[in-house]
């Protein structure tokens, strides 16, 4: 019985520790835009805003387009589905998340990484969930 | 037959805080036959199964010990039999195939013969065939017997042996009941006086002090 | 607890919960009684003094309920118990208070109330979790089984836990601090990028919510210590 | 002659489906009806394959709770759960019941894939290799957890709707993870793409097993 269980603790042990190397390697697979448009499915592709091309939102269509480049300094249109994401502004990065299609990207997502010094919220979920 | 004992000691049993019996000790050796009376609703059928480690008691300790080796009471299947108004048959399963399943489950291996012979002490012979939701509740009783019996247990543990018996039923039950004290050793619960006469010594769980 | 300690605590909790709404945030701070404006987020950064330590007590208050749980089934005291469901019950609040102080969060700084970021998914998890927890009690009548199958329940539900941690970030990348592809880091709590101020009082508030709740478990378990030799005497 | 005893506890379970039909029949009446609600509310619309990557499991999901969940109740029902612990101990019981269950829900979730591609057409799944590699670790897990799971609820009293509650939040993390591996095989993803997701499917298999072994006994013996 208390052989067992101390196999049973082991075995769980090890198998959560093989579950999580895949965890410890980074998973969030990000692309570039060149290799966006070879591939035909949903990715995401870091980058940032080009602050000094024209930016629109088309109310008719409810879409937002705007210019980024990735971070090998290649330039695109991204066309998201949507508003105007919050604290667009003052991203030091911004993250699309969609398919390349005809010569721009259609995003369906596009996350912004404000300066996180000082930044509120926390996760001490994280840290034990 | 190897000598073995059953210890019990101080065993406890209680449903929430309503206790049903407490410090109930015995032994039981090679040769013995020991019986559990007592009012219904005092916990002879509870204190069986606690016996055959089919259910944890509160306190107190149930050993096995055969030819001075302890064995855990998780692994005691191969030598006890129980027969219990709580212990049911796989209905869906002729009476030959139960007892063949029976054997499996508890890893020891029988022969044909085995089988038919104690089909046929208890008269249900003819009746191996058909599935045991046919059964009248008298054969499932005797169903029960040779299942408990298959393996030739050490110890048997018999509870209302005589339950839903006719009269050629349980003459053959006294006659097991017999042949088991003096091969090996019985414990069995009952209120019918006459039974009790198979018991070398016997407990009741009524005028047992609870505290 | 003696009284002192328990005056002390609630204010120790007064002052953190003025602080943390009352402490004036400027451009730039000139003492410890100012803290840092921070760009994007303003005052809806007070929340983390509030919001975080919910979520910290919830969590805590799951594994001490697992914890409890393990030793009932090792006792089978009926007390091990009593501390399981006692903990799992304020765990339930605490972990509603994260939820809602985080969701209010949400709507103001990302616009919506809920969408599913991974942190919002682990702890509406949390919460289903317990509901499932106390759904099982509700539905055993014996208390002996209940306390088993409840322990083994969470037993079974702790083990699945760190899977969230690997599986969320993969299904979604997510805005909460912390989350993967965060290149900032892993945000205020983890790498404690925070003013030193601001540092100060979140401990503070950290401590003194875990206290708080302590305080409340052991009033539950002494009064379900009571209830429970009320109903045997009757 | 002598096999191992968690091997006959298996038999038994199979030879008594064969007989009484209690999972079978629910299993397979729940399979197609779910399938031809699916079918229906899809209509000609064209549906993203993420979605229906989902609702592939959610199908799997909700006919393994409804065939699974009577593992243990059958028993408790007609008490012959005593008779059981009468004859072995808890692990073999538990061993035996759980390959019983990987067995029913393998054969299931296999059924309900090749029904799934053959009934939407818009469903098209590119690399083989990861579906059904999905499908097998997928199903292991769901047994593996709801095996323990059926264990608790056959002593509860409040049977039927309990099973879905409790094994959701404990399933989430292995279903959430089968539907991306699902959506990487209609993608058309290299196998090693997939290989982290399986990583994730085998690790809580193993621990879901392991943890059962060790609680089974506290909910088996009364």
């Amino acid at each position: 019985m208390n052989g067992k269980m101390i196999a049973g603790i082991v075995i769980i042990l090890a198998a959560l520790v093989f579950g999580a190397m895949t965890f410890i390697e980074s998973n969030v697979e990000y692309m570039d835009f060149a290799k966006a448009e070879r591939v035909n499915k949903k990715v995401q592709v870091k980058g940032r805003w080009v602050s000094d091309r024209e930016t629109q939102f088309n109310a008719t269509t409810s879409q937002f387009v705007f210019y980024m480049v990735d971070d090998n300094d290649k330039e695109m249109r991204v066309v998201l589905d949507g508003g105007k994401p919050n604290n667009f502004e003052i991203a030091t990065e911004i993250v699309a998340k969609g398919r390349f299609k005809d010569g721009y990207f259609h995003a369906n997502e596009v996350l912004t990484k404000c300066p996180s010094k000082y930044e509120g919220d926390g996760s001490a979920v994280q840290k034990s969930l | 037959m190897t000598p073995f004992h059953l210890e019990v000691r101080n065993v406890r049993k209680s449903f929430g805080r309503k206790v049903l019996f407490d410090a109930v000790s015995f032994d039981v050796r090679l040769g013995e036959s020991f019986a559990v009376t007592g009012k219904n609703g005092s916990g002879k059928s509870t204190l069986m199964k606690i016996i055959c480690g089919v259910l944890t008691p509160n306190g107190g300790s149930v050993r096995y010990v055969v030819n001075d080796k302890e064995i855990p009471l998780s692994h005691v299947a191969p030598h006890i039999g129980l027969v219990s108004p709580y212990l049911n048959m796989y209905e869906e399963f002729t009476g030959e195939e139960n007892l063949r399943l029976f054997a499996k489950i508890r890893g020891i291996g029988v022969r044909q013969d085995d089988i038919h012979g104690l089909l046929q002490r208890f008269g249900i012979f003819e009746h191996r065939n058909k599935e045991a939701r046919f059964y009248s509740s008298g054969m499932k009783q005797r169903l029960k017997y040779c299942a408990a019996l298959l393996h030739r247990p050490a110890l048997l543990f018999l509870d209302e042996p005589t339950a839903n018996l006719d009269d050629i039923g349980i003459a053959v039950v006294r006659e097991v009941m017999r042949e088991q004290r003096q091969r090996a050793a019985l414990v069995f619960a009952t209120n019918e006086s006459e039974d009790l006469s198979f018991a070398d010594r016997v407990l009741d769980l009524s005028r047992l002090k609870i505290g | 607890m003696k009284t002192a300690l328990k005056s002390l605590l609630v204010l120790w909790l007064t002052a953190v919960i003025i602080a943390g709404i009352a402490v004036p945030m400027v451009k730039s701070p000139s003492g410890p009684l100012e803290f840092p404006v921070i760009p994007g987020l303003e005052e809806k950064a007070r929340n983390i003094f509030f919001h975080v330590p919910m979520a910290w007590t919830s969590v805590l208050a799951f594994f001490m309920a697992l914890y409890s749980g393990v030793r009932y089934l090792r006792s089978k005291d009926q007390d091990h118990d009593l501390r399981s469901v006692s903990a799992a019950g304020l765990g339930m609040m605490f972990c509603i208070l994260a939820t809602v102080t985080g969701s209010v969060w949400a709507k103001f700084n990302w616009g919506s109330f809920w969408n599913w970021d991974p942190r919002e998914t682990s702890i509406f998890i949390l919460l289903l979790i317990y509901g499932a927890y106390f759904v099982l009690r509700s539905a055993v009548e014996d208390e002996e089984k209940r306390a088993t199958l409840s322990a083994v329940y969470s037993i079974i539900a702790g083990v699945t836990v760190p899977f969230f941690v690997f599986v969320m970030p993969r299904i979604m990348s997510g805005l909460h601090p912390g989350s993967l592809g965060d290149e900032q880091g892993s945000g205020p709590v983890v790498q404690m990028n925070m003013a030193p101020n601001m540092l100060v009082l979140f401990f503070a508030s950290l401590a003194g919510f875990t206290l708080l709740y302590l305080w409340m478990l052991s009033l539950r378990v002494r009064t379900a210590r009571l209830e429970a030799v009320t109903n045997t005497i009757e | 002659m002598v096999t191992p005893i968690p091997y006959q506890v298996f038999v038994k379970e199979v030879a008594s489906e064969f007989r009484t039909r209690y999972a079978l029949n629910a299993l397979l009446m729940f399979v197609v009806t779910t399938l031809t609600m699916v079918v229906f509310s899809l209509g000609d619309n064209t549906v993203p394959y993420e979605i229906l990557s989902g609702m592939l499991w959610i199908v799997i999901f909700f006919s393994a709770m409804s065939g699974l969940s009577r593992t243990f109740v059958t028993e408790e029902e007609r008490g012959t759960s005593l008779t059981l612990r009468l004859l072995t101990s808890a692990t073999n019981v538990y061993i035996g019941k759980f390959l019983y269950n990987v067995v029913l829900i393998l054969a299931m979730s296999v059924f309900i894939a090749f029904a799934y591609r053959l009934i939407i057409d818009d469903f098209v799944v590119r690399s083989s290799s990861i579906f059904w590699t999905t499908i097998v670790l997928g199903g292991i897990g769901l047994a593996a957890a709801s095996t323990i799971l059926a264990a608790i609820i056959a002593k509860a009293n409040t049977k039927g709707t309990l099973f879905p509650v409790l094994a959701f939040p404990v399933l989430l993390p292995l279903l959430l993870t089968c539907i991306r591996a699902t959506v990487l095989s209609v993608e058309g993803a290299f196998f090693s793409e997939a290989f982290k997701d399986f990583q994730i499917l085998v690790s809580f298999s193993v621990v879901m097993i392991a943890a059962s072994v060790i609680v089974f006994e506290y909910v088996w013996n009364d």
